[in-house]
Formats: C-alpha cells, structure tokens, sequence
C-alpha cells in the first residue's frame, strides 16, 4: 500500500491487469466499418439492455477496485491509491487500448458526487460513501435542477423541513441523468424561507429508495431516456445525511457544477467516442479525403482535439478560476463543429438509416450536441461567470436584490 | 396584405385546423407519422386544393404559379405536414412537362383529386454516386425495371412511381404501379420524423415509358427545380416557425425574477437570427426569380447560381435557427414531446438533401465564372454539369 | 417635366448622358491588374487630392442635376423628376458602366440628410435647401456624436440656448465624416434640461462657416482622415434653421440614422467597389481558382452579395420596421467575410506594399471594416432594435428611469 | 509563480520602463518605427540579456531554453516591441546549429551585446512560389549571390542578412555583409507598423558559406521551427494584451447611465474572447510541446502537426481578438491615436505569415494520415513534405 508507485511500474500492473481480463483493442486506426458504430456514448443506452449493461459495470468497477486501479487519485484510507491525477489520465489511456466494459454508468457518481463529498463531507460520510460509490455498490445521481429553477438555480423550491433527527423533503426535480438505476441521490434544497434565494439552500445525500421518491424517465430528443424527473413527496431524509451546514448548500453545490464542466473536457470521458479519428474514417470511406476542402475541415477537427485536451489540463493544473466554463463552452463548441462536418461528409447519407455502418448513427451527435448546451449549466451561465469571476465585470443588474453574494 | 401573404394564411388556418402528426399535441409516434393518412390528405385536396396548386385547371388543379407554389411549401414546413405534397407536386410538375396526353391527364386529375399519391424516384443531383434503375422492353409495349434506391421519399405512401430509368444508354421517365409485384419498398427509420422514406427494390418492375431524351430532360429539370424550391421553402417556413415559438418562450419564461427574453444575450441571439432568417428569405426569393427569369430564356436550371444560393443557405440557414430554438427552449427543448426538434430534423433533413454531396457552392462559383466568360480548366471542367 | 416616364426612356437618356461625357467602363469581367485597385471608397481619400475631388464631384453633380438625372425620386418642385425608386437604381446601374466622376462625397447629403429634410422640413427649408444639396452646392455632415455619447445618443450635451431669434450652441461632436468640406451641418443638441435625455432634443441645419464652429480631423486607424472632431463654441444658429419642434429633435434623428443604415445596404454606396467580382479576379490570377476549399469560399461571397441586396430591396418594399438594421448587420458581417477572404487568398502579399496590384490594397478593407461595425450605430444597438421593436422582446432594463418612449 | 511567469514580469516590467514605438504615448509615426532605435536595442542586451536568451552562456547568451523564448516572444507581443528580437534569435538558434567554430562564437557574441543585428533570409515555408537566390564562387573562397526576396522582416535594420541560396542545386547558408555593396534593401510601407520589413536586391553580394546539405538544413529547420513560435508567441501576447485593454475600457466606459461591461452583449463577448485567448494558449503549447518531443527523437519540424495547430489557431485568434478589441472600444477603437489598431495590424501580419499560402490545415491532415499509416494517396503526395 505504501510502496513507492512509479509511472512505469502502474502502467505495468495495468496492463497486466486488462489483459488478463479483456482483449486487446485492435488499434483502429482509420478503420471505418468495424465494431459498434455508436458515436455518442453516455445517454444514448435504450432500456431493454441497460439492466444488463448496469450488471457488467457494477462487476467491473468491482474487480477494478479491488486491484486498486479504481481512484488511483484518492485517499489511501478511503480504497483509493494516493497517487497524483496524471495517474489517472495513465490508467485511462490503458484502459482504452482494451476491450473493457462501459464505466459510463459511473460518470456522475465519480466525476461528480464523489469529488463533492471528498470535499466537503465529514469523515464519517466519506468513510460512508466513497468507497462504496468507487467499488460500484452506490450509483449516484444529482437532484439539482427544477422545472422553474434551471438557470437560475438559487430559485429551487424543493423544501426539506425539519422533523426531529430527520427532514422531511418535498418537491420535484429534473434532469436527472441516472436517477432511474442510483441507489444515492445528491439533493439541493430549500431550508430557508422561500425567498432566501442562494443563502437558504442545504444539501443532502439521499437514498434513492427512500419512500415517497418517484422516478420517471424524460424521452430525449435522441429518443433515448437517460433524463429523468423526480418527485419526492414527504421524503423522510436523516439529518446525518446532511452534506455541509443548513442553509450553506450553494457553495457545495457550485463545487458540484464546477466538476460537472470539467468532466466535459476529460479525454475518455464517455460522451463523444473517438469522434475526431472517425470523422478521418469516414472521410477516408467515401473518398471524401481528396478533396482539399475537407483536408482542411479534418485539421480544424484534430486541433480543437488537442487543444481541448491540452486546455483542459493546463486549466487544472493552473489553478485558476472557474475552468470549466472555459472546458464546457469549447467542448459544446466542439460537438457542434464535429456534427457539422460529419453532416458535410455524409449527405444525404445522414437522413434515414439504410443500414450503411457508422452513417445514421452521426445523427445522435447532431441531436444530442444541443443538450450538452443546456445542462450543466448554459452556454449563457458560463459566459457570465467568465466574464464577472475572470475578467471581473460587473455583474447582472438583478431586478431582486441580494444583499451579498 | 398581398395575394400570397393571403394564400399563406388560408393554408396556414387550414393546417391549423386540421394538423398533421407533429402538431396534434402530445409525443409524436414515428410509426404514426410513417403512415399516411389518407382521408387527411382528400381533405386537403378538397378542401384546399393543395395537389393541384400548379396542376392546370383543365387537369382539375388550381393552376397558380411557381410563387404560389413555394409559399405552400413554406407554409407546410412551417406546420410540420407529413403529407405527400412535396413528391406528389414534382411528379404533377414532370407529368406536365413530359406528355400531353388523356393518360397523363388522368392522373393529374386524380393527383388533384387527392386519389394518387405518386412518388419521383431519381436523385436529386446529377452528378450523384449511385447507379440509376435499368429498363429493357418487356411484353406487350410495356418494360421491365431492375434497380434499387436505397432512399425514396414518401416510397412508402405511393400508388404509383415515377421512375428515371437507363434505357438503351439514355435516361427515360417510366410509370410504375406501386403495387406490382416487381416492387418491393421497405420502410426506413428517418432523422426528419415527419417524412417518411423507403427504399425501393424494382425486380422486374412493370413499367410504361413516358418520355425520353429531351422530353425526359425537360421533366428531370422540372423535379429537380421543384424540389429544390420545396426543400428550400419548408426550410424557410420551418425555421420562421421556429422562431417565432423561441421568441415566445423566451418572453414568458422566468428566471432570476424576469422574463429570459429580456437578458441582452437571449435578445441578441434572437435577433441574430432573424437576420439569418431573412437571409433564407432572400436566398429563396433569389432562386424564385432566377427560376422564372430562366423559364423565359429557356436556360437549363442546373445552371442556376440562384438555386444554388437557396440550395445553401435554406438548408443551413433553417438548421441553424431550429437548433438555436432548441436551445432557446431550454431544458424542455430537449424532450422528446416539445416539437422543437421536429423543426431541426426537418430542417436538417433537407439541408442534407439540397447539397447532397457538398458540390454546391464550387458548381455556384463555377457557373459565376462560366457566365463571366471564364474559360479556366474550372469552368470548362464543369461545363457540361453547369451549362449557361 | 410632365411627360409619363418609362424605364426604356430613362434608360436610354441615361445612356446618352453618361456617353457623351465619360468613356464606357471595359466591362471589368474578372480582369486583375487593370485600373485603380483600391477597394475601399469613401472615405479613404487622401488629403493631398481631396480638394480636385471635391471641385469634380460638384461639377459632375451639377450636370446630373441640371440633366434631372441626379434626384429621379424627388419631388418635381425641388429638382426631383417624381419617379419611383426603382429609377434611382436603374440609372445606377447604368453609372456604373462609364467611368464617370465619384460621388461619394455626398452620401451622407443625399443619402441621409435630404432625406431628413425632406421628412421634416418645412415647405420654405426645404425649398432653401435640398435643390442646393442635390444640385452639389451644399455638401452635408451630420453632427450626432459626441465623445461621451456615442451608442447612448439621448445623454448628448452639446446645447442650444436661446437668444432672441437665435439659439447659441456649445460643445463638442465627433465621428463626423466630411465635417471638413460641407456647407451644411445637421446638428442635434440638447434645448431641454441636462436630464431630459431624448425628450429634450432639437434639430438644427447649422452653417458650416458661422463663426465658432472648428473642425479637426481625426486619423483613422486606415490613416485617412475621413472623420473629424466637431467643437462649436458659442455659434449663433437662427431658429429659421430648426428642423422640427423645440425638444422634438428625437423621431427626427431616428429619420436620419435610419437613412445612414439603409445606405449601407444599397448597391453602387461607393463603400466597397465590386469586392466579390475582385475576389474571383484575385482567385484566378493567384491560380487559387483552382483550390476546391478557395471556389467554396467564393460561392459563399457571391452568395452574401446576391442576399444583400436582395434582402435590401425586399425589406424596403416591405415597409416593415427596422430594415436598416437588418440590411446594416448583414453589411458589417459581409465586409468582414470578405476581408477575411482576400486575406487567405493573398496570404503573405498582404503584409507590406511590394507594388504589385491588388495585393495590398485589400489591406484597406481588412483595416477598415471594424469601423462600420460602430459608425451609424454599433452592431449591439442594432441587435436591440431588432430584439426589441421586430421581436417585441422586452426593453433593456435602464439604471436612469425613463417616463415615457 | 513559476520561473517562466517570473521572467515574463521581468520582461514585462523592462519593456514598461522603456517602451517602443508603439507604447511611448501620442500617435505613432510609422516612419519613426521603421527606423531601428539601436540604443534602446543595447539597452534589452545589456539590461535584459534579450538578444542572447538562448544562446549558449560561454558565447555570451543567457543559455536559456525554449519556453523561456517563447515567453520572452509572448512578452514581446505583447509590448508590440519593434526591437529585432524575432529576427536576430533566429540567426542565432541558426547559428547556433550550424557552425561550431570561432568566426561563429564572435558572432553569437556580438548578438548577445546587442551590437549585430543579423537577419535570416529564407520563407517561412519550404513550399513557396518564388526563387530562391544563387550563389557562385566568387574571388579569395568567398562567393556571390544573386536574387530578389521581396519582403524581409527586419532587413532595413540589418548588419548581416543569413542567405539561404541555391548552390549546386543544393540549398547552403550563407553569410553577407550588409554594407556589401552588391546589397540594396528598400524599405517597404507595412500592414504591421511596428514591423520592418524591406525588399532585398543581392546583385553579386560577397558571401561567405556557413553551411550546406545536412547542416544547412539543421539551420532551415532551426529558423522555421523559431520563426513559428516566436511569431505565435507574439500573437498570443499581443491578444493576451488588446482583450486585457478592452476590459479595462468597458469596465469604464459609461452609456445609458452604467458602465458598457456590464450590458450582457458585451460580458458575453469579452467571455468568448477569452475562451479563443485559452485555445490560442493551449495552441501554443502544443506546438511547445512537439517541438520539445521532436527534439529528443530527432523528427523534421515540418512534420509536426503541433506546430501547425499553433500556425492556424494562434494567428487566427490573435486577429480575431485584437479585431473585437477594437470594436469594443468603440469609436476610439478606429483612431490612429489609439494603439488597438496597432495589435490588430501585428497579429493580422503574423497570422498572414504563418500560413502564408493557406496550406497548413491540409498539411496538418497529412501529417495525422501519416501518422496513422494511412498510405492513402493524399499521405504519400505530401509523404516528402512532411515526413514522420
């Protein structure tokens, strides 16, 4: 546990670790053609075989775990391996040179919940929670956004009362990606007075089987259900589940928002797969590569890939403020551009699915490029909080005044 | 309010009254708006007599003219139809151009009557990377057709398919009845779930010739001009819907205790829009005028640097604005039951249709150069495809 | 004066003057290397050569005017000819075929401030001014601007005070194009209180000679000096010059800034000379023709130019609201598309003058497009009267309550 | 803060005290930028060390390496220095690679003080459509040259031109005088007015041979790889710098009662700036990077993608932000007086000699083909430009 860890000697006990496990990827190249088409990862999962893909995910994380490959960046005491992150980028790198399940299911409970109670949780939660949510026993889902309250987060009605050791949680939230398969819910609510706006909000790490908690999946655009809306009605909520003070929830909670964004911007995240070296296949199979207008398109494709990447770690490792509204709106800009080029590259290929590989599934890029605008806080929210937290502008003249921020 | 602002408002009530599968409320079923709804679309023929907006009226049509035509179409982009309008006006528009004959005017009566749904089956680009159906003399006068197309609009709801065919190393317009047995479609899952689309297998399809060569060239032109204009139009009216429901979200929607439409960034966007709106507008009226100016001089419409700037900009244009719209929405943008993205499916549909290929703006700019009297390898090498 | 005009008339009288007087234009095709290869008009002038332009705009203004060929859709009593507007651009047209004298030098007399006068003069104002403006006589500058009120018109400080038939003007203008040579000034001061804002404004035509008025050029980043500084200090102005109410200045100002958007829309302003047929030119003569990527770009220039105009002319007829807006966005965004064209077609030969035609002269267009982006209101005004009046969309919340609109 | 941002404010501060022409106050006389102040030149040697940052501490440099050059390019930039910076380190990192003897030693020494201004004479890009110079052997093992190079950086300013020229059909370096006689320079009106630039006439100009083949081309590489970052570097400076000027200006500049930063249009603006100022950076740093990775295996600079991400993004983004900073000051934006116009014109030249022919992006897909094995026919046609 203590051994001094070294680049060479993780990558090795990785290596050694997928390859006793998983097939070796066949290094794709530009093959276009081969394998699953999907373009789109996170999300794009229909019903009939989530069960069994949640199943697979939960035995790998697992396995992961146990062999310490899991949080290679966490706290030794918690499971995890008390290496740097450039440990993790390591594994994940591996990781992708084989054929291993989808951790897809796990983006929000490790890219999200878990960094937030690290941070801001007692011992006794972390001791609690993490290793639960690492080994893959606790899939977590985030219960922040509602109908009236999507922007403008510190407007959220949801209240919780209190009720001797507990609270009493009711309302309605949305945009709960994962809520339908969780077991622990990440909730934002309201214990101060109804206009107490930011300075009244509390959060709570629920357990989504709590009675009185309905889940009801939202059909996307996309026609997939990875969305859902849930309402919590007299939802009886221990006090010991309570993540930071009463009524200081909002700076939990932009911790919360603040690793939403960055995940956007990590490679191996999930949401796009390889889409920069599939639009060269794709180029490659139609022919489309001589001709020097889409040269030049594929180039912009490839730049805005190393330079995401190469922003998003510097951003981090910087220490600046707010990275991740600088990560989010290149990403968003990003899916849009590579949308746009595949519609280019495909034609009329793009408008019904004739059963041609890796041409109709570009349009779930294109239909889902829009939400990634919206959640996680809009394109619109971000340039804001550049704007003021960067460059120090003034803020929006609000006609409800606050009397501090 | 002039003659076509009026007709758009007597359709727009029409299909108000009486909408198609996107705009009944509620989630759209795909499978419901794959089927055509038959009764819905006799009322339109008789009520409004959409099939026969350009038939001649001693064919039974209504026998306005292309600007008629073209706010129909952007009057049904705007409502979302999923009626056979577009295919069903291309092939009347080709019946007309290619035989003046009792059989033809027939099925232009039945056509207005809305009692034949007839589909055209050629691609939409000349220059396109797929091979055309075979047709060789079968028994009795009439020819048999092999091929298959392996995306046909509307191939699912036709009674009958208008099939450009080779023929002895010639391209020739036949007539096929959808249900011969040598036809086989199989429906397909569409982007636009408003439109539906097949592929049509043609195994020794029975099939009546009518027309050939110039005749044949004549009814190519006519379908593709139409069709452009129509994609382009549904575009325009798609988008100008969009909008207008964007705008209106944005003016009730609360956040931070005022209505989203007030933040300059939500007005700016909006307005950013509508100039791009009104430069789809331009880009359609440019290819309308250049169209008719072209009926005068008898100019081949490939060679039309006006359809082209429609043929981009449309397309573009009107995905654009639906997408923003989507975002404009907000959350609820993104479900499946709000419509907005029925007007970005549409609208990206036929974006991807009117430049198929990517070729359009260098055959724009070859046809600038052809008409300047270039003779650069550019325009002779597009010579052929450009004409003047 | 009263015979029923035709197009083919017009057309063929036109002909004969502008034949008699100036050789036809080769008809200019796609010929690099020929002629004068600036591509920027107005207001790129030098100094040195301003005067002998001047002298032949107005001698060549004159004629037109004598010929009733200057003012086709002017009332017949002033020098007009009483035609529809679609003459104007008939005989345009038919201008631009010979090489006949500029005259840019009255684009904002004729395309602004007759306009104006016409609008709202009186019968005797514009009996004493527009023969004179449209004859050449009177060249105009429009006195808006100030250096603490450029987006925001309404908080302008220059007044006028009373003073028995006159009124005395102080303060300072600025942003004024041909200040430096025009006889005539359209000047909006405040007549009402400090505060008053749009509701205490007036319109005066003021004489660019009265004593007190000082007119100081101001460099552009182009390095012409196209724009001047303004000081007026202590200027008699008689009331017989007032256009318009005492604090009625406001819908007239909008009259003439409405005007100074619509100009920019037009075919033949003189702004840029022919840009997309130049760039094609360019095209060929680099070889560059034959780069699928640079035809792409072209198709999108020649496209932008044929919507331009197109939506000019639409929207006029139309008689909807705010049109200049619309035509005056499209404009800006094209003059900046094309510069960024002629940049990536000449690549290194833009940055310095070696001599060669038509190389370094775009830099012109390049330098001088980020001003019409601000000059007749920004691109962000526009975009608010696009929001606010064709949208409906609600008004920007202002810190300075305001009564009325 | 590290010691790359440390030397950055060293640098910062230096160039504050003693600025150019640029930043001295008052409108900028292009005549007076065009000459080269020599005192303020020894000034940066002896003050800063600023000639010699990379040159190795035994030839009288600071020994530096290559992200404190690019640091001091950035910072540069970001001053719109008209010092000779850009061009003399060139020299010297050509140098540097090219000859390992005495006469060189003297020259990097000489650099180093400030008192040689030596310029490179070769296009940014190994494909170019003009000729290169000629060299013969001329009398006592010198040589003489031959040529046109219409537009040199720095060339009205220098003591010694490096000449990059045919030689047996090969290319070699050589080494003239610019006092020489057989040189006459013009100096050339700019679109960046803090960058001299003049067209240079060598008629039998006495040369001395520095290096061919293998070596000539170690120096090629060296000038090029330099050339690309420094002038990167100095675009994301120069942006770095106009977006900071903007945001202080609309954080005082009132309209309608407050100030214009805080009217959602132009917060969004100087926010999307931003975010192209961090792909600018991330784009520099890339290119950083592969040079660095290059360096240790040995690759030709002309085959990294790295640096051809920093050539499209970094000149793209600089004129894109020194643009919109303009147009944020508003109408003092567009005075001469005011220095936006001047970082606009730096970073526009720059992004005009970065990708001088337009080619970079298709050489950037090359090279990713390449790189991926891909012998496509596109790989292979560019396999001898790009190498791997």
């Amino acid at each position: 546990m203590t051994t001094p860890a070294t680049h060479e000697a993780v990558a090795s006990e990785a290596h050694a670790f997928f390859a006793a496990r998983a097939p070796r990827r066949e290094r794709r190249g530009m093959l276009h053609g081969v394998g699953d088409d999907d373009v789109v990862g996170v999300g794009l999962t229909q019903p009939d075989d989530e069960a069994a893909e949640v199943a697979r995910a939960q035995q790998w994380q697992r396995e992961l775990f146990d062999a310490k490959l899991a949080w290679l960046d966490g706290p030794v005491r918690f499971g995890g391996r008390g290496l740097s992150h450039d440990y993790v980028e390591l594994v994940a790198g591996i990781a992708a040179e084989y054929q291993v399940p989808s951790t897809s299911t796990y983006m929000v409970s490790h890219g999200i919940v878990a960094p937030t109670i690290l941070a801001h949780g007692t011992e006794e939660q972390q001791r609690a929670f993490l290793p639960g949510i690492w080994r893959g026993d606790l899939i977590c889902c985030q219960l922040f956004s509602e109908p009236e309250a999507g922007s403008d987060l510190a407007s959220l009605r949801t209240t919780a009362v209190r009720d001797g050791d507990d609270w009493i949680v009711t309302g309605q939230k949305v945009w709960s990606s994962f809520a339908h398969v969780a077991q622990l819910g990440e909730l934002l609510v309201r214990t101060g007075p109804p206009e107490s706006r930011h300075r009244g909000l509390s959060v709570f790490l629920i357990d989504m089987n709590s009675p009185g908690i309905d889940v009801r999946p939202l059909r996307q655009v996309t026609g997939s259900e990875h969305f859902n809306e849930v309402f919590l009605d007299g939802v009886r909520v221990p006090d010991s589940r309570r993540l930071g003070p009463v009524n200081g929830g909002w700076n939990i909670a932009m911790t919360t928002v603040g690793s939403e964004r960055s995940v956007l911007g990590r490679a191996h995240n999930g949401i796009m797969i390889e889409p920069v070296i599939r639009l060269f296949a794709l180029a490659r199979s139609t022919g489309a590569i001589d001709d020097p207008a889409i040269q030049d398109l594929l180039a912009e494709c490839w730049a805005r890939e190393q330079v995401l990447h190469e922003t998003a770690t510097r951003l981090r490792d910087a220490g600046g403020p707010a990275p991740g509204s600088v990560v989010k709106l290149m990403t968003t800009s990003d899916m849009e551009y590579y949308s746009d080029v595949a519609a280019r590259l495909l034609g009329y290929r793009m408008v019904a699915d004739t059963g041609a590989w890796g041409t109709y599934s570009w349009s779930q890029l294109l239909l889902s490029a829009p939400s990634h605008r919206i959640a996680g806080g809009s394109d619109e929210i971000q340039r804001n909080i550049l704007a003021e937290r960067v460059l120090g502008l003034p803020r929006e003249e609000r006609p409800v005044p606050e009397k501090s921020a | 309010m002039d003659d076509i602002e009026q007709l758009r408002q007597v359709v727009r009530a029409h299909l108000e009254r009486d909408p198609g599968a996107a705009l009944r409320g509620g989630a759209l079923d795909p499978a419901e708006a794959r089927r055509l709804d038959r009764d819905r679309w006799r009322r339109q023929a008789s009520e409004l007599g959409l099939p026969g907006v350009r038939i001649p009226e001693e064919h039974g049509g209504a026998g306005m003219g292309l600007a008629e035509e073209v706010a129909v179409h952007t009057e049904l982009g705007r409502a979302l139809d999923d009626g056979p309008f577009l295919t069903t006006s291309l092939v009347a528009a080709a019946l007309v151009a290619l035989a003046d004959d009792e059989e033809n005017h027939g099925r232009l009566r039945r056509i207005a009557a809305g009692e034949l749904v007839a589909v055209p089956v050629l691609p939409i680009e000349e220059k396109f990377p797929l091979e055309y159906p075979h047709a060789k003399a079968g028994t009795g006068g009439d020819f048999e057709i092999q091929g298959e197309l392996p995306c046909v609009v509307d191939a699912t709801a036709a009674d009958a398919l208008l099939v450009l065919a080779e023929h002895h190393g010639h391209h020739a317009f036949f007539w096929v009845d959808a249900s011969d047995p040598g036809v086989e479609v199989v429906p397909l899952a569409t982007l636009d779930l408003t439109r539906r689309m097949g592929a049509v297998r043609l195994t020794g399809a029975r099939a009546e010739l009518l027309a050939e060569d110039d005749r044949a060239r004549a009814g190519v032109a006519a379908i593709r001009q139409g069709a452009i204009l129509g994609m382009s139009a549904e575009c325009v009216g798609a988008a100008e819907r969009a909008l207008e429901m964007a705008v209106d979200y944005v003016k009730v929607r609360t956040q931070f205790g005022r209505p989203i439409g007030s933040f300059q960034a939500v007005k700016h966007k909006c307005a950013d829009l509508l100039v791009s709106l009104e430069r789809a507008r331009s880009a359609l009226s440019v290819a309308v005028r250049s169209v008719r100016h072209n009926d005068a001089i008898g100019r081949r419409p490939e060679s039309l640097a006006g359809l082209a700037v429609a043929r981009m900009y449309c397309g573009r244009i009107g995905a654009e604005i639906t997408r923003e719209a989507i975002h404009l929405h907000g959350g609820i943008g993104f479900t499946w039951e709000h419509p907005a993205h029925l007007y970005y499916r549409r609208a990206v549909s036929n974006r991807q249709l009117l430049d198929s290929t990517g070729q359009q703006p260098r055959l724009l700019t070859a046809s600038v150069l052809a008409a300047h009297g270039e003779d650069t390898q550019l325009a002779s090498f597009y010579a052929g495809k450009v004409g003047r």
